[in-house]
């Protein structure tokens, strides 16, 4: 079962969405927890907010080509969750969307999402190691391009979010915080890894 | 969670239309509550735009009107606005001068800014960064804006009125922030209506030192001090950080953080006036009120402004805002 | 108790200092703190003296100024002042045409006020009660004084300020006063600083209906209500109490006790504002904020005042304090 | 050891100024929280800081003739105490020595306080039986009237302030509370009977 071109040029994007959505709003109360702890308690609220607001154009979106698409997430979240995480996720989505070819082969998602992320790292100025979102991105990249399996893929996004505990903050809010935000997960690496776990099982049943 | 709400998803929405109606006389709201603005425009004037979370008020919608801002754009509460906000903002109070944006140093917002200044015509940004609680730094996020935000809106409101060019207006905004330094410090934490519960805890006899205006953990947590003390080190924090610049007439604006009653914010504008001038800055202007604000959080910043003559004239000049207003 | 100050003894002194530094362009403080009075008084002007127990600022001393109160005379926290402080307020401020004392209806206050008035030449005095919440009666204590106050302040400053004599101010004082209603509802108890612990206790999941501005306990204590809930039992009382008067145009003042964010203030005007028109109230005037509080109380009040035409351009004339300010 | 004419001209004024200002300061803690519970939480921090201001005037008074001294101690609870006690405990000392001759016997004495009660009274718009301090004042008046003896005369007046719980308060800023002032003890009630109190104790040795 490993992530091969049919896993991604067939993606469902309505099982998919809903997915992610599903996640959100079923995480929010523990990511905002996670942000109450070294940020401003607000990344549960921001991400569900974003991912009801995509649900609700799941039928539009699911007529449009994936690029598109995914563009049209990254907008749609950009506008809808503010905050940090606003512009950071809607460039991902974004970016992935214009970087994707119409019909991506596994090799193209790769690069693509190697692009995406490095989007993302510019947008926030931040690299990895500050313990942000990007700490568990970039694992999930390099997972995807060794060929890891979906289900490989959603373990290390979940160990990488995990590895952000020990680590100091430099970027975002609780960059602030300093020493003290050592111990705490990373609200972003947090909810990255549970949609890369949502994305993953949605793409398991095909492979 | 205590408060006076119907249900956690129309708080935004009913207080801005409540405020909206006890101040048609001044401001209007954007489509979709995406921005509130002034009701009359001038035109040929730079338009000042700012916003941010929501949770801080007055800041920023009580400071849309003459002599301050244009537009203010508030995010839900403690998270930024999105870009389709300041850029439906620009599309209805650019008049043709061009706009300004005011933003405080969170990377939410200054992204978020970002993305709709490149999304729209011009448009130059001032970020707002005079909390010395954070060490200033090019690697990290840098130093966040705080209360002396306001100063700066007042200033630039001011300058925009008399007809000054976008340009000059960014370069006077940078200005006034190299002046400016602000240090808070909370009693009790806050709490966001959706969360519903306080964003962190404190015991009863501690006191965070270096707050920020989100209830988000600051520099360190102490045992709590007595009002001079705590007046002490913020202002030797202050002084030290405005370095040469800490001479001469400066505008003291003690901000309490929204549960602080007004007897302790006096006490602690006393405290701190006292320290300054120990300190030879010379107190020409003062504001002492809850005006950059955390929910209900109890506690209080102090916020320094070297004013040289020309910013002082700018802070006199007349305002009419629903939370500023003098000279007319 | 978690708060800003030095010695609970010396609050305060120390907070009166600050307030007279910070606002020293308008006031100046009496010897021995006893009084706040405006820095210029008009002569042949009725001076206005209010004043009452401290805790409730900006009331009374953020009132003193061009406008409304010649002096205020600030107690103990909660305590009504003592008559000594209301006399030499009246030694320094009458100019000639006598004065007016705006009393809060609370045994303390007016006792104190009686005893300044016996002792002083030239004064009347107008008692103000605008809490619906207790019972009128002649036999009780009657109802008390509370936000409705600064209405009447604020109307009579004005008039006081055109030239009315004092026998004409105390009539358009009780005018005024009989035709403004008050009602509000606590969600949290306030600490009085040398007391150090809360003046009540009260559950997560409760509010106190009717309290008044002392965190004194109210008319009943109940399960927290939405914020409509809450504005529909007191705009009804107000409307009920205010009878045949209850039509026309009309002030609707939302006053924040002291810890309520301004943003469920204005929640709270949006109700509150439906509630009335719902009752066939026009609301031609409005005022949103904290000016008649209880320390670090959450909660609010609604005061609604029904305004004539001249009440109207007296409440939209300019003044010049500390809390309020428009029109210069 | 009833309390006879002696009693009342040897008073001995620094003593029975101590003993007051002693006792409200060492229950201060405990009026405040009587006050606390059906009133405004500073009745204790009133009398102690009138008291107070009163002890620092003690050579002064000691002085003065007896009716001179009570007056006196009137005007400086009337100019420092505030809030309703400072007015009504005023006017009682200040009406005191009003009525007092130079020389008072015990007659003279109960008379005046009689008199002195009526006007705290007037004073206050008040009578017996409205939870307040005059449920103490006045059975202290008819017990000195009655010729108990100085412990008795204080026995009298804790058991009239005890009285005051089953009340419903009529009068004072617990008359708001209504029913709901029933079964608290009236601090003004607990004040006055710690004053009897004290001054019953400088009196009694000199019988
Ligand atoms: N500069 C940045 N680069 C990458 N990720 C960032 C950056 N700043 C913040 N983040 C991510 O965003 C998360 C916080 O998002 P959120 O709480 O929604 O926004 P905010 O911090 O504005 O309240 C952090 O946990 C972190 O993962
Ligand atoms: N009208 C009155 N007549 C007699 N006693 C009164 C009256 N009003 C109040 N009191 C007494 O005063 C006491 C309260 O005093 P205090 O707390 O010092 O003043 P305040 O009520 O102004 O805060 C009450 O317990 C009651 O005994
Ligand atoms: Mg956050
Ligand atoms: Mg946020
Ligand atoms: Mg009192
Ligand atoms: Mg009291």
């Amino acid at each position: 079962m490993t992530m091969d071109a049919a896993a991604v040029t067939n993606i469902d994007l309505t099982t998919l969405i809903t997915a992610v959505a599903d996640t959100m709003a079923a995480h929010a109360d523990e990511l905002t927890a996670l942000d109450q702890a070294i940020g401003d308690g607000d990344h549960g609220l921001n991400m569900k907010r974003g991912f009801e607001a995509v649900r609700a154009e799941t039928a539009t979106l699911a007529e449009k080509p994936l690029p598109e698409a995914l563009k049209a997430i990254g907008t749609k979240l950009v506008m809808t969750v503010g905050g940090a995480s606003g512009p950071l996720f809607g460039t991902l989505f974004m970016a992935l969307g214009k970087e994707l070819p119409a019909e991506p082969g596994r090799a193209d998602f790769s690069a693509a999402l190697a692009k995406a992320i490095d989007a993302v790292a510019a947008r926030g100025k931040s690299q990895a190691g500050q313990k942000t979102m990007l700490d568990v991105l970039y694992p999930v990249q390099t997972a995807v391009a060794a060929g890891k399996t979906t289900p490989e893929v959603a373990d290390i996004a979940d160990q990488a979010a995990e590895a952000t505990k020990p680590l100091k903050a430099i970027r975002g809010r609780a960059s602030v915080l300093g020493d003290r935000s050592i111990g705490h997960m990373d609200p972003g690496a947090r909810s990255s890894a549970l949609i890369t776990r949502a994305i993953a099982g949605t793409l398991e049943p095909r492979v | 969670m205590k408060k006076f709400i119907n249900a956690v998803d129309d708080v935004l929405t009913e207080s801005l239309n409540g405020f909206a109606a006890a101040h048609s006389d001044i401001v209007t709201l954007g489509g979709g509550h995406k921005f509130i603005r002034r009701k009359t425009l001038k035109s040929g004037k730079v338009a000042l735009i700012s916003g941010g979370g929501s949770g801080h008020e007055p800041l920023h919608g009580g400071l849309v009107g003459h002599g301050m801002l244009d537009a203010a754009c508030p995010g839900q509460v403690f998270t930024s606005p999105t870009p389709d906000q300041m850029m439906e903002a620009v599309a209805e109070v650019n008049t043709g001068a061009g706009c300004l944006f005011i933003v405080k140093n969170y990377e939410g917002d200054v992204m978020n800014f970002d993305m709709a200044a490149e999304m729209s015509e011009g448009i130059m940004q001032v970020i707002t960064n005079d909390d010395v609680a954070v060490e200033d730094s090019l690697y990290t996020t840098g130093r966040r804006g705080v209360a002396g935000t306001l100063v700066v809106e007042k200033i630039l409101g001011a300058a925009a009125e008399e007809g000054l060019a976008l340009k000059e207006l960014k370069e006077l905004g940078d200005k006034v922030n190299r002046v400016t330094r602000s240090m808070g410090v909370a009693l009790t934490s806050c709490t966001v209506p959706a969360a519903g519960k306080p964003n962190f805890e404190i015991a009863e006899d501690e006191m965070e030192f270096g707050v920020g205006i989100h209830g988000e953990p600051g520099r360190r947590r102490g045992k709590l001090l007595p009002a001079d003390a705590i007046a002490e080190e913020i202002c030797a924090a202050i002084v030290d950080d405005l370095g040469a610049a800490a001479k001469g007439n400066a505008l003291l604006f003690v901000n309490g953080f929204g549960a602080t009653p007004s007897m302790e914010l006096y006490l602690m504008y006393n405290s701190a006036r006292k320290m300054f001038e120990k300190h030879g800055v010379t107190i020409a202007r003062s504001m002492v009120g809850s005006y950059v604000t955390s929910l209900d959080m109890a506690g209080a910043s102090i916020t320094l402004t070297i004013l040289d003559d020309h910013a002082a004239k700018l802070w006199d000049a007349p305002v009419h805002t629903a939370a500023l207003r003098w000279g007319m």
